[in-house]
């Protein structure tokens, strides 16, 4: 085994990003697919930090990046889960199968 | 004469209709812009009488020209030439007639003739443009009070109608501003303007691609065969003057589109596709003809006499010859002042019997013979009757498509002076049903015109026999300008 | 094989599988305590990459915020010992194929890319210098994007508490 | 560039102002009565109306004769010759250089002699509607159409273009609609005006083409212009029309045979003439001024107008006489079996049209062999003078007994005696009795047919005989006869005002044969000797007779003898009663073929496949939406699946295919 590097990191990151996606696509509780979307942040968080660690070095550009996408997601988190408490309010499920108003 | 009146004046008359309270109000303001455009515009046909009679040769008179869009090119440019200003007087002619004959229009009386204004509005901008991006423009104005017209006081199956004549006519807008578009870029300067792309050499497969979309596109309005459907529906389903607009104004639009931008500006495609538009055009005239003798409400036969009328259009324009494009814009004149004055009278007659089927009709000249009579000088003038405005126009059609000597064209020639037999069938059933025979009882008590009926059709056969009895006025208007674009399109 | 890549490839074991686990286990609460365990690992990650700062925050944000918001929320709506509802074959056979095309397609192009380390002096991300660029005014300074980003936690906060509010029942 | 005022003054104009004022009086002074009589008539003048149309046409009457005085006698001749003028001319409509309808004058014989005919006889009718029309509610309007026509007809002869022609040709058609469907409330008379319209409409299909055909060959539309260059021998324009053809047969034939058809269809000939009989749906007075005297002859005068042109085609001038003697033969059979008076007269106008067509088509240009054309032109002349005489004679027993049909007549000598010598004058003068008019006519045409065409002499003979016998059949059926009339009441003979123009009419008819006709009318404008050969007249005058006797024989007196000959000739009788069912055929035509084969098939088409083109698309696009909003399920899943598939793919794009 090699030393690990940009590669494997990157690896990692793509394959936690389609894990999310996967998940995104085949939960049907609006929970877990929120659950889903946190996992694809965090993969793309890993590239920001990956790329600023191992190609630009000499800026700190990325890790802000990771910070504030981080501090979306947690809004984002914030407010999606205020939507779900409040779908299950007038559904009395969350289910995403179920919330499909929006349609035609 | 500053051509911008001839919008401000319609525009003005809107913003007036707006702030009447009262139907009366409405109406009498209507009337008084109607009438003042009316004097506009023959205001319009002297000034430039005397301004050709001054020796101004210039292609296009009165121009205008204002800095709209600049870094597309795009400019505000007025101006006319003979076939403008006969269009500009059909316009005014139709547009005081249906004002009138609306008087007693009661549903919504300021929303109906605010959208009257409006499509007369577009009219007039359409025929006095010389960039084609604002022609498009006013094109898009007149379409959009049709639908409305339609939908909100007509009868019968208005919905469908009101759509369909919609779809087809934005059909056609579409397929127009494609090849518009093909004009701006195809040329070897990026320009909408007529007269710039009229001195430009386009190159041949650009035209060949944009004719036909341009010809079709306007041909839509002008009921070119075989996408005529909406005339019968939608003419049958319009209130009276919304009929008489659509057949009277929008339909020239149409032909007026066909002759200066797509025949004018791509003289190449013009010859290339001058057999197909002759063949369709032929179809159309016999094929309407025939059609029109099957129809049994009075609307519908008007509706279809107009694919057949509309085709001589057509036909003149495809026919390539001075005579025969002279011919097109009379025909265009004479069909809208008569078939406006129709639709008119055919509103008279079913406000008072209430139905349009000839067949329950009959013997009307005894209770109403002024209605009559202006159905029996209509349907003269339709058939072709010497001293009205029909027959100068379609012999000016015949005789400049007989001056192409080979078989084909004689043979399309015969085909659509065999018209002249069918027509005279179907008016002769039309008017002999309603007007002459047996009367019926219950129409025993019914009413001759009113005076804005009487004044609305006296208007409009003032021009069919104005034009009928000295057509050379309109010929000398008219053939100037026809020979500029025939010079076009024959190459010198 | 040093101690650093035996770390490496137990944190990425761990934040991979428990990832997994964490999208297919049919348990909700147990996919949000799987959830927590990628997450950590993630964490465990940016140390790796000796990025403390950005470690530290992840573990403040996601696994002491977001985490716990998330169990609040399956509390709030899920009655216990229920399993999730199974998603049709069809769909997961779907969802698998193209997460998987995806994955291999990026794989395949972050293989075939070689990216080349910069050779300027490289900035350590040591508390001074985040926060002295976080909150500079100068050029690369990040004073405005962390303003922006305040602002839209508090538009987010007030969100939360207007969507989350128990409607009347008059209005409904 | 407008000439409307420019009024050219071409031709000799030693005629002077005041003749060319006089000139463009005539035809508007009636039209001057149609339109104040058409607009205000109703209103102001009622009755008068009669009175006040009478008086214009007096003065129109008197203004033509002065013309034909001056034309004839004063001005028109130039060194033997009468001349072609046109003192007037305009130009109406342009349309290539050249090609151009000019609205004019043309005087030369035949236009002068038709302007005296037509104002003539206009203004016997209109004296005679003063009676005959007394009392209708819309006797206004009926004397407003009759100026219409008057105005049309007078144009027509004095058109100098052959556009201009054209268009008086419609108008008369129209007027002649008009005066048809004048009792508008009788679904008979609607039937026949419109059939009369539609099949003059049909004929002058041909005759337009024919013009076209002229004048694309001509290079001009202008009579004197288009004779002058169609008709010598060398000009370009002859060469090229005689060898351009079609169909084998040259444009010049083609289109005089265009031509013919419309001048046929006018005048009722065979097949175009079903509209005729049934045109005695109008008024009788109507009926002898346009469908006797004067619309009707428009197809010959027609011919005779273009003759010089029409001389330079035989297979033509062919066309023209087989025409003309199928129609007198076929008519004259025809009119020996109808029971309607009217109708009896009507195809005895359609039989001697023939005789002037035929006449026309055995003529040749100039000198003795235009005896044809001569011959035409005064049977022309005396035929309106005799014909209107005899409608305006039948219009009184109509008046008189309320009925067209023979049966409810007989034995009125005693009640109308006026009415029954004059009628009697007409019948000799139609049987080609002398010294009565017809038979000085009658004669020159079946010497030109004698000297043209053997076949076409002997059936004229025999048709000649047929005329006396079915025109004394109506006289001694309406006159003699059965001697209790059905209808008891004698109301008198209708007065002074309906009695003038019979008498004045009768004279006419008596004594127009002396009129030198050759000396002022023929084909080249010299005189011509009329010659007269009183052997060749014996067999005419004998059959005459002969016919005069057998219908003296079998109607004089009421008995079975008509039955007993209808009866032997059983299926032939029955064919002629029937028309030979060309009614039948025409209805079959238009009916079956263009009704049911052709109009409603359009219909149809119409609305079901070019309609069903449209809602088709309309449908068609409904039907895509329908199934791209099944994308639009909601189901965000299932987006987000579309999404990624979306971008995979893109990038699949964008990196492997489009690098």
């Amino acid at each position: 085994m090699m030393e690990p590097g940009l590669y494997h990191v990157l690896f990692i990151s793509t394959a936690l990003f389609f894990i999310g996606v996967f998940g995104f696509l085949t939960r049907r509780n609006l929970i877990t697919m929120l659950m889903s979307i946190e996992l694809v942040l965090n993969s793309v968080n890993i590239n920001f930090i990956a790329f600023n660690k191992y190609v630009w070095p000499n800026q700190l550009d990325g890790l802000f990046f990771s910070i504030f996408v981080i501090a979306i997601a947690a809004a984002e988190a914030a407010v999606a889960i205020a939507i779900i408490i409040n779908l299950y309010r007038s559904h009395q499920s969350i289910d995403v199968e179920n919330a499909e108003d929006l349609k035609f | 004469m500053n051509l911008t009146l001839l919008i401000l004046l319609p525009l003005l008359t809107a913003v007036v209709i707006l702030l009447m309270r009262s139907g009366v109000q409405v109406k009498w303001s209507a009337f008084i812009g109607a009438s003042a455009q009316f004097i506009l515009a023959l205001i319009l046909f002297f000034a430039f009488r005397k301004e050709r009679a001054l020796g101004n040769e210039a292609q296009m008179l009165f121009e205008l020209q204002y800095k709209w869009f600049p870094s597309w090119h795009i400019s505000f440019h007025l101006g006319v030439d003979g076939i403008s200003v006969a269009m500009i007087l059909l316009t005014a002619f139709v547009v005081i007639a249906g004002v009138l004959v609306s008087w007693n229009v009661e549903k919504m009386t300021k929303e109906f003739y605010l959208l009257l204004i409006l499509l007369s509005l577009g009219a007039y901008g359409f025929f006095i443009s010389l960039d084609l991006f604002i022609l498009f423009f006013f094109l898009e104005i007149a379409v959009i009070p049709k639908y409305l017209l339609i939908g909100i006081w007509g009868s019968g199956k208005k919905d469908y109608a009101a759509n369909k004549l919609a779809l087809m006519l934005m059909g056609g807008s579409a397929l127009v501003l494609v090849g518009l578009l093909g004009l701006y870029f195809g040329g070897t300067e990026n320009t909408f303007d007529l007269l710039l792309l009229s001195k430009m050499q386009i190159p041949v497969l650009v035209q060949k691609i944009c004719f036909p979309l341009l010809f079709v596109g306007f041909g839509v309005f002008t009921a070119l065969f075989p996408f005529h459907t909406w005339v019968p529906d939608g003419h049958s389903s319009a209130p009276t003057a919304g009929s008489m607009f659509l057949a009277g104004i929008s339909m020239k639009l149409g032909g007026y589109g066909c002759l200066r931008v797509a025949t004018y500006l791509l003289p190449e495609g013009a010859r290339e596709y001058a057999n197909i538009i002759i063949v369709l055009s032929a179809i159309a005239i016999l094929y309407g003809a025939f059609a029109t003798m099957m129809q049994k409400d009075l609307k519908y036969i008007n509706a279809y006499s107009s694919v057949s009328h509309c085709g001589f259009v057509l036909l003149g324009i495809g026919m390539l010859t001075k005579t025969a494009i002279a011919g097109a814009v009379m025909q265009m004149v004479s069909h809208g002042l008569m078939t406006a004055l129709f639709f008119a009278v055919i509103g008279m007659i079913y406000e008072r019997t209430h139905t349009r089927e000839v067949n329950e009709m009959g013997g009307l000249i005894k209770v109403m013979p002024f209605i009559t009579t202006v159905l029996f000088i209509v349907g003269l003038c339709s058939l072709g009757l010497p001293g009205l405005s029909g027959f100068v126009a379609e012999m000016t059609v015949f005789m400049g498509a007989w001056q192409n000597p080979d078989p084909f064209h004689r043979v399309a020639t015969i085909a659509a002076c065999m018209s002249i037999v069918v027509t005279a069938v179907y008016i002769l059933r039309a008017i002999g049903q309603t007007a002459m025979g047996p009367i019926s009882e219950r129409y025993l008590s019914l009413q001759d015109a009113r005076w804005n009926e009487k004044l609305a059709a006296i208007i409009l056969i003032a021009g069919i026999i104005a034009i009928g009895i000295t057509p050379f006025w309109l010929n000398d208007l008219v053939t100037p300008a026809a020979d500029i674009i025939m010079q076009k399109v024959a190459g010198k | 094989m040093s101690g650093s890549t035996i770390i490496f490839y137990l944190l990425s074991i761990l934040t991979l599988v428990s990832g997994i686990l964490s999208v297919t286990t049919r348990q909700i609460f147990r996919a949000a305590i799987f959830l927590l365990f990628s997450l950590i690992g993630i964490a465990g990650l940016y140390f790796w990459m000796q990025y403390e700062f950005i470690a530290a925050v992840q573990i403040v944000v996601y696994v002491g915020g977001i985490t716990v918001l998330i169990i609040f929320s399956i509390f709030l709506t899920q009655q216990a010992g229920e399993l999730l509802p199974q998603q049709n074959k069809k769909r997961v056979l779907l969802a698998l194929l193209a997460a998987f095309c995806g994955f291999a397609l990026t794989l395949l192009q972050i293989i075939q890319h070689s990216f080349n380390k910069t050779s300027e002096t490289p900035i350590l991300p040591t508390m001074e210098n985040i926060g002295n660029q976080m909150l500079g005014i100068e050029e690369n300074g990040f004073s405005l994007p962390f303003e922006v980003v305040s602002i839209l936690l508090l538009a987010a906060m007030i969100g939360c508490i207007v969507i989350a509010l128990r409607s009347k029942p008059t209005t409904v | 560039m407008n000439e409307f005022l420019q009024i050219q003054l071409l031709g000799i104009f030693s005629l002077g102002m005041n003749l060319g004022w006089a000139l463009v009086m005539i035809p508007l002074l009636p039209l001057l009565g149609f339109l104040l009589l058409g607009l205000f008539g109703k209103k102001f003048l009622k009755q008068s109306a009669g009175i006040f149309a009478t008086l214009l046409l007096a003065a129109s009457a008197f203004l033509s004769l002065h013309t034909a005085y001056g034309y004839f006698f004063k001005y028109g001749k130039s060194e033997g010759i009468y001349q072609k003028i046109v003192p007037i001319q305009f130009t109406w409509l342009q349309f290539s250089p050249g090609v151009s309808i000019d609205l004019g004058i043309l005087l030369d014989p035949i236009s002068v002699m038709m302007l005296v005919v037509v104002t003539f006889i206009s203004l016997m009718v209109h004296v005679y509607s003063l009676a005959y029309m007394k009392g209708e509610e819309r006797f206004p309007t009926y004397y407003s159409f009759l100026g219409l026509f008057t105005f049309s007809m007078l144009g027509l002869v004095m058109s100098s273009n052959i556009f201009q022609l054209y268009i008086f040709w419609e108008l008369v058609g129209v007027s002649s609609f008009l005066l048809i469907g004048y009792y508008y409330d009788r679904p008979s008379a609607v039937a026949a005006c419109k059939k009369a319209f539609i099949i003059t409409r049909f004929a002058d299909l041909g005759f337009l083409i024919g013009i076209l055909i002229l004048s694309f060959y001509g290079g001009t539309l202008d009579f004197n212009t288009l004779i002058e260059k169609l008709t010598s021998t060398d000009s370009t324009e002859f060469k090229t029309i005689v060898s351009a053809s079609f169909m084998g047969i040259s444009a010049l034939t083609w289109a005089l045979v265009l031509v013919f058809i419309g001048g046929a269809g006018k005048s009722a000939l065979f097949p175009l003439h079903v509209w005729l009989p049934d045109a005695m749906e109008g008024p009788t007075p109507v009926s002898a001024l346009i469908h006797a005297a004067t619309m009707v002859v428009a197809g010959v005068f027609l011919v005779a107008r273009l003759f010089p042109v029409f001389s330079m085609s035989e297979v033509a001038l062919m066309v023209v006489s087989i025409i003309g003697i199928i129609s007198a033969l076929f008519a004259a059979l025809i009119a020996c079996t109808q029971t309607d008076i009217k109708r009896v007269l009507a195809y005895s106008t359609m039989s001697q049209i023939g005789f002037m067509m035929f006449s026309l088509g055995v003529s040749g240009q100039g000198g003795e062999s235009g005896l044809g054309f001569t011959a035409a032109m005064f049977h022309l002349f005396t035929h309106a003078l005799f014909k209107a005489l005899l409608f305006l004679g039948a219009g009184s027993v109509i008046h008189f007994i309320h009925s067209n049909e023979m049966k409810d007549m007989g034995g009125l000598r005693k009640h109308l005696p006026i009415t029954h010598i004059t009628f009697l004058i007409a019948c000799l003068a139609i049987s080609g009795v002398p010294p009565f008019a017809g038979f000085f006519s009658k004669e020159e045409i079946l010497l030109a047919a004698y000297h043209h065409n053997a076949t076409i002499y002997w059936i004229a003979l025999a048709t000649s005989g047929l005329t006396s016998f079915y025109m004394f059949r109506l006289y001694f059926s309406i006159f003699w006869n059965k001697e209790h009339i059905a209808h008891g009441e004698a109301h008198g003979e209708g007065g002074f005002v309906m009695m003038l123009p019979l008498i004045v009419l009768s004279v006419g008819a008596a004594a127009a044969g002396f009129i030198p006709f050759g000396e002022y009318v023929s084909a080249d404008g010299k005189a011509l000797e009329s010659v007269f050969h009183l052997q060749f007249s014996i067999a005419p005058v004998a059959l005459g007779l002969a016919g005069i006797f057998t219908a003296m024989w079998m109607y004089k007196k009421q008995n079975n003898r008509p039955d007993t000959i209808a009866h032997s000739m059983n299926s032939f009788y029955k064919l002629a009663y029937h028309k030979f069912y060309v009614d039948e055929l025409y209805l079959f035509v238009t009916k079956k073929i263009l009704f049911n084969l052709i109009g409603k098939p359009a219909a149809w088409f119409d609305k079901n496949v070019v309609n069903g083109l449209v809602n088709g698309t309309g449908n068609f696009t409904l039907f895509i939406s329908e199934k791209a909003k099944g994308f639009q399920s909601g189901k965000v899943q299932q987006y987000a699946i579309y999404f990624l598939a979306g971008m995979i793919g893109l990038a699949v794009l964008f990196i492997y295919i489009w690098k």
